[in-house]
């Protein structure tokens, strides 16, 4: 559904990302593994046209993300959880949620995507009049991801959830993720923590400096020699 | 009693201010430049309520929907065009373009309009209600009572509307308002033009108790720049307190000191308030 | 890009064109005698340096219209116009420019009193003969040989406003005890305010009230406050337009029934009683020169402008009058030759039957002492002369609202 | 042809420098030479902005108070004490250092619009208080200079021409210390300041007190020239020395001309003032106001097109700089 090829990006001049390609089948939950500035976070805001980009293909269900405007892209069912949460401090729970639901303006649909998401985290229902910055860090991530999901998205792009949470936390949240992803939607993960990745994601892919090295199954790179050496620590 | 008159007085004058200062707070809060081109706003938008009034006998308080549509349009195609080329600019080019549209304003106005002032004729124009002892000036209840309902209708707008919000997400964090599918160019454009359409507002709002001339906007824009940093640029809430309490203290320092030091009292207050919380009394820090 | 480059090439284009058509076309000397006027055309005095050059239009059509300057074998006046901003500095350059541009005979300004001492100064040092309305003391204080006020003298005008309504009162039976001064923050409001209060002092009378406030009000309610509360039987009020008008309104607006005698500019324009209608009624004010007077000049500024002329149109219409009255004797060819004439100038009636006194005659300063302020009432929408008593074609005043005899 | 030799560009800065005393061989008109020499005059103040707006980015609207405390010092001093400007005008100077380093020790921890908003609070707080303190500095009404005699000592000349080798070497002097200032190490660390003030403290630079130092020495350069407009207009009151508009044309000479070079100042107000006057010389309202419809346009698309003003155009053609051809589009925040 999503088909990337020989993708390149700029921050401003400098080049970020050399060509790589890409695969996300339906139903898919892929994960995109490498170490720190390697251009996982590069990637996934290429897709969302945060960042200027040019590639042979950029498709997605086969519209061109090249030629659609950046907040057009959410439309078309992708939706981004970009690194660091980036929730809208100073409004409430709800109204981050809602923000999410920009896209989808019926009343009746709205209600499902928040009875859905306060079901995934039911702490966000707890707090749902409080101020977006007042959460903890796994209650503003939680946030993030609730309000991605609001959008009913087939494909979520997921930027390191589990930074900066603390290991309890990181349980809970790939508990929530598992449960999106049997819902039906579609997950593109960007991961530091390559095992807690593999273990989430049935393929990966493995990025350094802005070039794919390796690719396969979950399986096939958990028992890559160079894996275990270079990300896993064994 | 004195004190009571000039608190209500204070008051009336304060929620007027609220109505002027609301749109450079807004666009403010959104675009995060400093509208220098919005007391020039105010001044078109009297010469529409003026223009109004001379060729279709409309009364100001109604010609102020027609000021708010003419501003809107005039603040849409200015975001689109210049506004929107130095957004992700250096700070400089931010203030001095709006200086250069002020500057150009006023002086078309100048050329097109003559320099003559105008005034309208309306029956409520010296009229005023009497509070027990205390006389309240109709054209300032009515220009109070439309801030009233424009604060109340902005607060509603962006509390509860999906574009409202869609603003307040825009004003916050940009690119987490893209991913959500928000087009940010378009709100920040919708935005600046609800700014210019509430000073083209406010200008029809006050004509008839006020005048207009092409340089009448430098009177009402260092007062309206005090308020709106006073109570936290970009936070209308913060226009709205900042509004009650230049008003108030204006009122009140009239009645101990000279007129003459009146703005300055203003000013220190402005200046004492920015020492102490260096981002306004309701503004949101920023990281900068 | 490329288009904004064009932008740029365009508006550069259109300012050179600009100021080329600032240029002046050399005028033919031999049957013109050219005047400079430097008035502010833009800025917040627009308005006023507006009116003042129309009345200068026209009084150099009447003149020219009449056959010109006889003993200049009927040579046309010439006026060339400058924009003088409403900047002091900007008044002596634009005043610099004309004087090289055009070699005027003799130039008229600045309406606005800071604007005509920067504008004078550069006439006296290039030897041109400066005639002005502006008011202020400093004008005539400094010495200067070539500057020509015909107006009184903004002293003389506040104390006058005072010693008339004092005057006034005493004749309508209710004899002034209380006042109130409030005037606003510049040169025009303090240097008037000074001359009411010293002449207030001198006639023993309660200043009950004595308040400066920011020129440019945008709210009059907390003055107005000031003012109730002082229980002044009179307001004396010396401003502009703009705040003359929030004022009077804010004191309808708190049920005042103070008498108002206010200090001529703001409050003798037809702006003042288009923008307040009848709220005008019965209020006084100082004025340098009488409207009822004007003449064929106020008809000609009725049909041309469709309102009633103003008293700087016509005291300016009066500077070029009288430039035109010492050329007609003296044959006067150079500024200096003019600048002799105008000194020893002493003419009555006709063209300056509007100035009380209805004459010019300059002393050493340069000031005109024939001329005296008078007081104006506004009945039913028209401005008419009310003191002192003895004037010609004075009507009777009225004085909260008791008719004086 | 580029001048790249350390003895070459000295020489050519000689040469401006010469030829800029030399304007009045030229045998102008008065008016134009009176035009020249306000030029410089405002050339000068502009300087003194720059130094803290420009090179600093701390974009302050009030330097019109330095000017004015410039202009009001060394005019009391002559009027009330007969003190020739030559003295007065340091004096000036200093207080509006002191003043500089007051404004300063308030505003410098204020970031962006904020900072150019209280200055401008400020200014106006300035222009009241000279407003209300009338028996020492004639209030709104202003002083007028008194013209003694012609002299030299006493900085009295009767045409605005004959103050034009004085104000040129004023010039010179303002543009040798801007230029010594950009390229000075407190040139470097006011750099680092504009690109980025958290980086420039964590880089170890006392940022607050290089923004001083630049503030004040831009008050004496701003001050200086505040003392020689008093002189030659022999009339100062608040409204022309100390008032919002002038802070704003001031800042506005920099940043046309280019508010991070040196020699900014002096294109933008070579380039305006006459621009300026020329534009006043319509003898109509309309046409007053079409001129100064231009004026706005201009400075509008100036900094539409190019930010860093002429010293920017300057830089594209002498780098034939090309942008990189921009990929598809992209958002920032």
């Amino acid at each position: 559904m999503l088909s990337i090829r020989e993708l390149s990006a700029w921050y401003g001049a400098v080049e970020a990302l050399h060509g790589i390609s890409l695969e996300v089948a339906e139903g898919e939950r892929v994960a995109l593994v490498g170490s720190n500035r390697a251009g996982k976070t590069t990637t996934l805001r290429a897709i969302s046209g945060l960042v200027g980009r040019r590639a042979a293909e950029l498709t997605y269900r086969g519209a061109d993300l090249q030629h659609t405007n950046p907040y057009a892209i959410p439309a078309l069912g992708i939706a981004h959880v970009p690194e660091g949460r980036q929730i809208f401090t100073g409004m409430s729970v709800i109204d981050n949620l809602l923000v999410g639901a920009y896209t989808h303006k019926q009343p009746v649909q709205r209600r499902e995507r928040l009875d859905l998401v306060f079901s995934l985290f039911p702490r966000l229902a707890e707090r749902r009049q409080q101020a977006g910055d007042t959460l903890s860090g796994g209650e503003q991530q939680m946030l993030a991801i609730g309000r991605a999901l609001m959008a009913s998205p087939s494909l979520l792009l997921l930027d390191e959830p589990s930074q900066g949470l603390a290991p309890r936390i990181v349980d809970e949240m790939y508990e929530a993720l598992q449960r999106v992803a049997q819902t039906g939607v579609t997950i593109l993960l960007v991961e530091q923590n390559v095992s807690l990745a593999l273990d989430f994601a049935s393929r990966a892919y493995v990025i350094e400096n802005g070039r794919i090295s390796l690719h396969g199954s979950s399986e096939e790179l958990v028992n890559d020699e160079r894996i275990r050496a270079s990300y896993l620590g064994i | 009693m004195a004190v009571l008159q000039a608190l209500v007085n204070g008051t009336l004058v304060g929620g007027v201010y609220a109505l002027i200062t609301v749109g450079l707070t807004l666009i403010f809060g959104v675009l995060e430049i400093v509208n220098f081109a919005q007391g020039e706003f105010l001044m078109v938008g009297m010469y529409v309520a003026y223009f109004s009034y001379v060729a279709l006998h409309l009364d100001p308080m109604l010609s102020a929907v027609l000021a708010f549509g003419v501003l809107f349009g005039i603040g849409a195609v200015l975001e689109r065009w210049l506004v929107r080329r130095v957004l992700h600019g250096p700070e400089i080019s931010q203030i001095f373009l709006t200086v250069g549209i002020s500057i150009a304003l006023q002086n078309a106005a100048l050329a097109f309009f003559g320099s003559d002032f105008h005034s309208v004729h309306v029956p409520y124009q010296t009229a005023s209600l009497s509070l027990g002892p205390i006389p309240i000036s109709v054209p300032y209840l009515l220009a109070f009572a439309w801030g009233a309902a424009i604060n109340l209708l902005l607060y509603v707008f962006l509390v509860r509307t999906d574009f409202g919000r869609a603003m307040r997400a825009v004003a916050v964090n940009a690119v987490a308002a893209t991913l959500s599918g928000i087009n940010v160019s378009r709100v920040r454009m919708i935005a600046f033009a609800i700014g210019a359409g509430l000073a083209g507002l406010a200008g029809a709002v006050i004509l008839p108790y006020a005048y207009v001339y092409p340089t009448i906007g430098l009177q009402y824009v260092v007062i309206m720049f005090t308020i709106a940093v006073l109570g936290g640029l970009g936070n209308v809430n913060g226009a709205v307190i900042g509004s009650l309490i230049v008003g108030i203290t204006q009122a009140l320092s009239a009645l101990f000191l000279p007129s003459a030091l009146q703005n300055l009292v203003v000013f220190a207050l402005f200046v004492a308030v920015l020492m102490i919380k260096p981002s306004g009394l309701l503004g949101r820090s920023h990281a900068h | 890009m490329r288009h904004f480059t064009k932008l740029v090439a365009g508006v550069l284009a259109l300012a050179m064109t600009f100021a080329g058509l600032a240029v002046p076309l050399a005028a033919s000397a031999e049957t013109t005698v050219t005047v400079g006027a430097v008035f502010p055309l833009t800025g917040s005095l627009a308005a006023f340096g507006k009116t003042s050059v129309q009345g200068l239009q026209l009084a150099a059509k009447e003149i020219n219209d009449r056959g010109g300057i006889a003993a200049l074998g009927g040579a046309k006046i010439n006026l060339v116009v400058r924009d003088s901003t409403s900047d002091p500095a900007d008044a002596a350059n634009a005043t610099a420019r004309l004087i090289d541009d055009v070699h005027p005979i003799a130039v008229v300004g600045a309406y606005a009193s800071s604007l005509s001492l920067t504008s004078s100064s550069v006439c006296e040092r290039r030897g041109i003969p400066f005639l002005t309305m502006s008011f202020t003391d400093d004008l005539t204080n400094r010495g200067y040989k070539n500057t020509f006020q015909v107006v009184p003298k903004a002293s003389v005008i506040g104390s006058k406003q005072l010693n008339y309504a004092v005057d006034i009162a005493k004749a309508a039976g209710d004899p002034l005890k209380n006042i109130a001064i409030v005037y606003e923050n510049t040169a025009y409001g303090t240097s008037q305010a000074k001359g009411l209060q010293a002449e207030a002092e001198a006639l023993h009378v309660h200043v009950a009230l004595f308040e400066a406030y920011p020129h440019g009000l945008t709210d009059a309610t907390p003055l107005v406050q000031k003012i109730n509360a002082s229980n002044a039987q009179v307001l004396f009020p010396i401003s502009y337009f703009t705040d003359a008008v929030l004022m009077i309104r804010a004191l309808a607006q708190s049920h005042s029934k103070v008498q108002i005698v206010g200090g001529a500019a703001g409050f003798v324009i037809p702006d003042f009683v288009q923008t307040l209608g009848s709220l005008t009624e019965n209020i006084m004010s100082i004025d340098t020169s009488a409207y009822d007077q004007y003449g064929s000049f106020e008809k000609a500024y009725l049909a041309a402008y469709h309102t009633f002329a103003p008293h700087e149109a016509y005291e300016n219409a009066v500077s070029l009058f009288a430039i035109a009255a010492a050329l007609q004797k003296s044959r006067a060819s150079t500024p200096a030759a003019l600048r002799d004439a105008l000194a020893s100038l002493d003419v009555k009636g006709g063209a300056f039957s509007g100035m009380p006194g209805s004459g010019v005659k300059f002393d050493a300063n340069g000031l005109n002492t024939d001329a005296y302020p008078v007081m104006v009432q506004w009945r039913n929408h028209n401005l008419v002369t009310i003191w002192p008593a003895s004037g010609h074609g004075v009507q009777a005043a009225v004085w909260n609202g008791k008719t004086v005899k | 042809m580029r001048i790249d030799t350390l003895w070459g560009r000295r020489a050519l800065l000689a040469a401006g420098a010469i030829a800029l005393l030399c304007v009045p061989l030229l045998h102008l008109s008065d008016y134009t030479m009176r035009i020249a020499t306000m030029t410089c005059v405002y050339v000068v103040a502009a300087a003194g902005w720059t130094l803290i707006g420009g090179y600093a980015n701390q974009i302050t609207l009030g330097q019109a108070t330095m000017f004015g405390i410039g202009a009001y010092v060394s005019t009391m001093l002559f009027v009330h004490f007969h003190l020739s400007p030559w003295i007065g005008g340091p004096l000036g100077a200093i207080a509006a250092a002191l003043a500089a380093a007051a404004i300063g020790f308030l505003v410098f921890r204020l970031w962006g619009a904020y900072f150019a908003l209280v200055t401008l609070a400020l200014a106006e707080m300035v222009r009241i208080l000279v407003e209300y303190a009338q028996p020492i500095t004639g209030g709104p009404q202003g002083i007028s200079v008194p013209f003694v005699r012609n002299s030299v000592w006493l900085l009295q000349f009767p045409e605005a021409k004959d103050y034009y080798e004085i104000a040129a070497l004023l010039v010179i002097l303002a543009l040798a210390l801007a230029r010594g200032v950009q390229f000075s190490p407190l040139g470097y660390r006011l750099r680092a300041i504009r690109d980025d003030e958290v980086a420039a403290k964590l880089a170890g630079i006392d940022v607050f007190r290089t923004k001083m130092i630049a503030f004040m020495l831009g008050a004496v350069l701003s001050a200086l020239a505040g003392t020689l407009y008093a002189q030659i207009t022999g009339f100062v009151d608040p409204d022309s020395v100390l008032s919002i508009t002038l802070s704003v044309q001031l800042a506005l000479y920099a940043i046309i001309g280019g508010a991070q070079v040196w020699w900014g100042p002096l294109a933008g107000a070579a380039l305006l003032v006459p621009l300026g006057q020329a534009m006043t010389g319509s003898g109509s309202a309309a046409g007053a106001g079409l001129a100064k419809i231009v004026y706005g346009l201009l400075l509008v698309a100036i900094v539409v097109i190019q930010p860093l003003g002429i010293a920017g155009f300057v830089k594209d053609i002498r780098f034939r700089r090309r942008k990189p051809a921009a990929p598809s589009q992209a958002v920032t925040p």
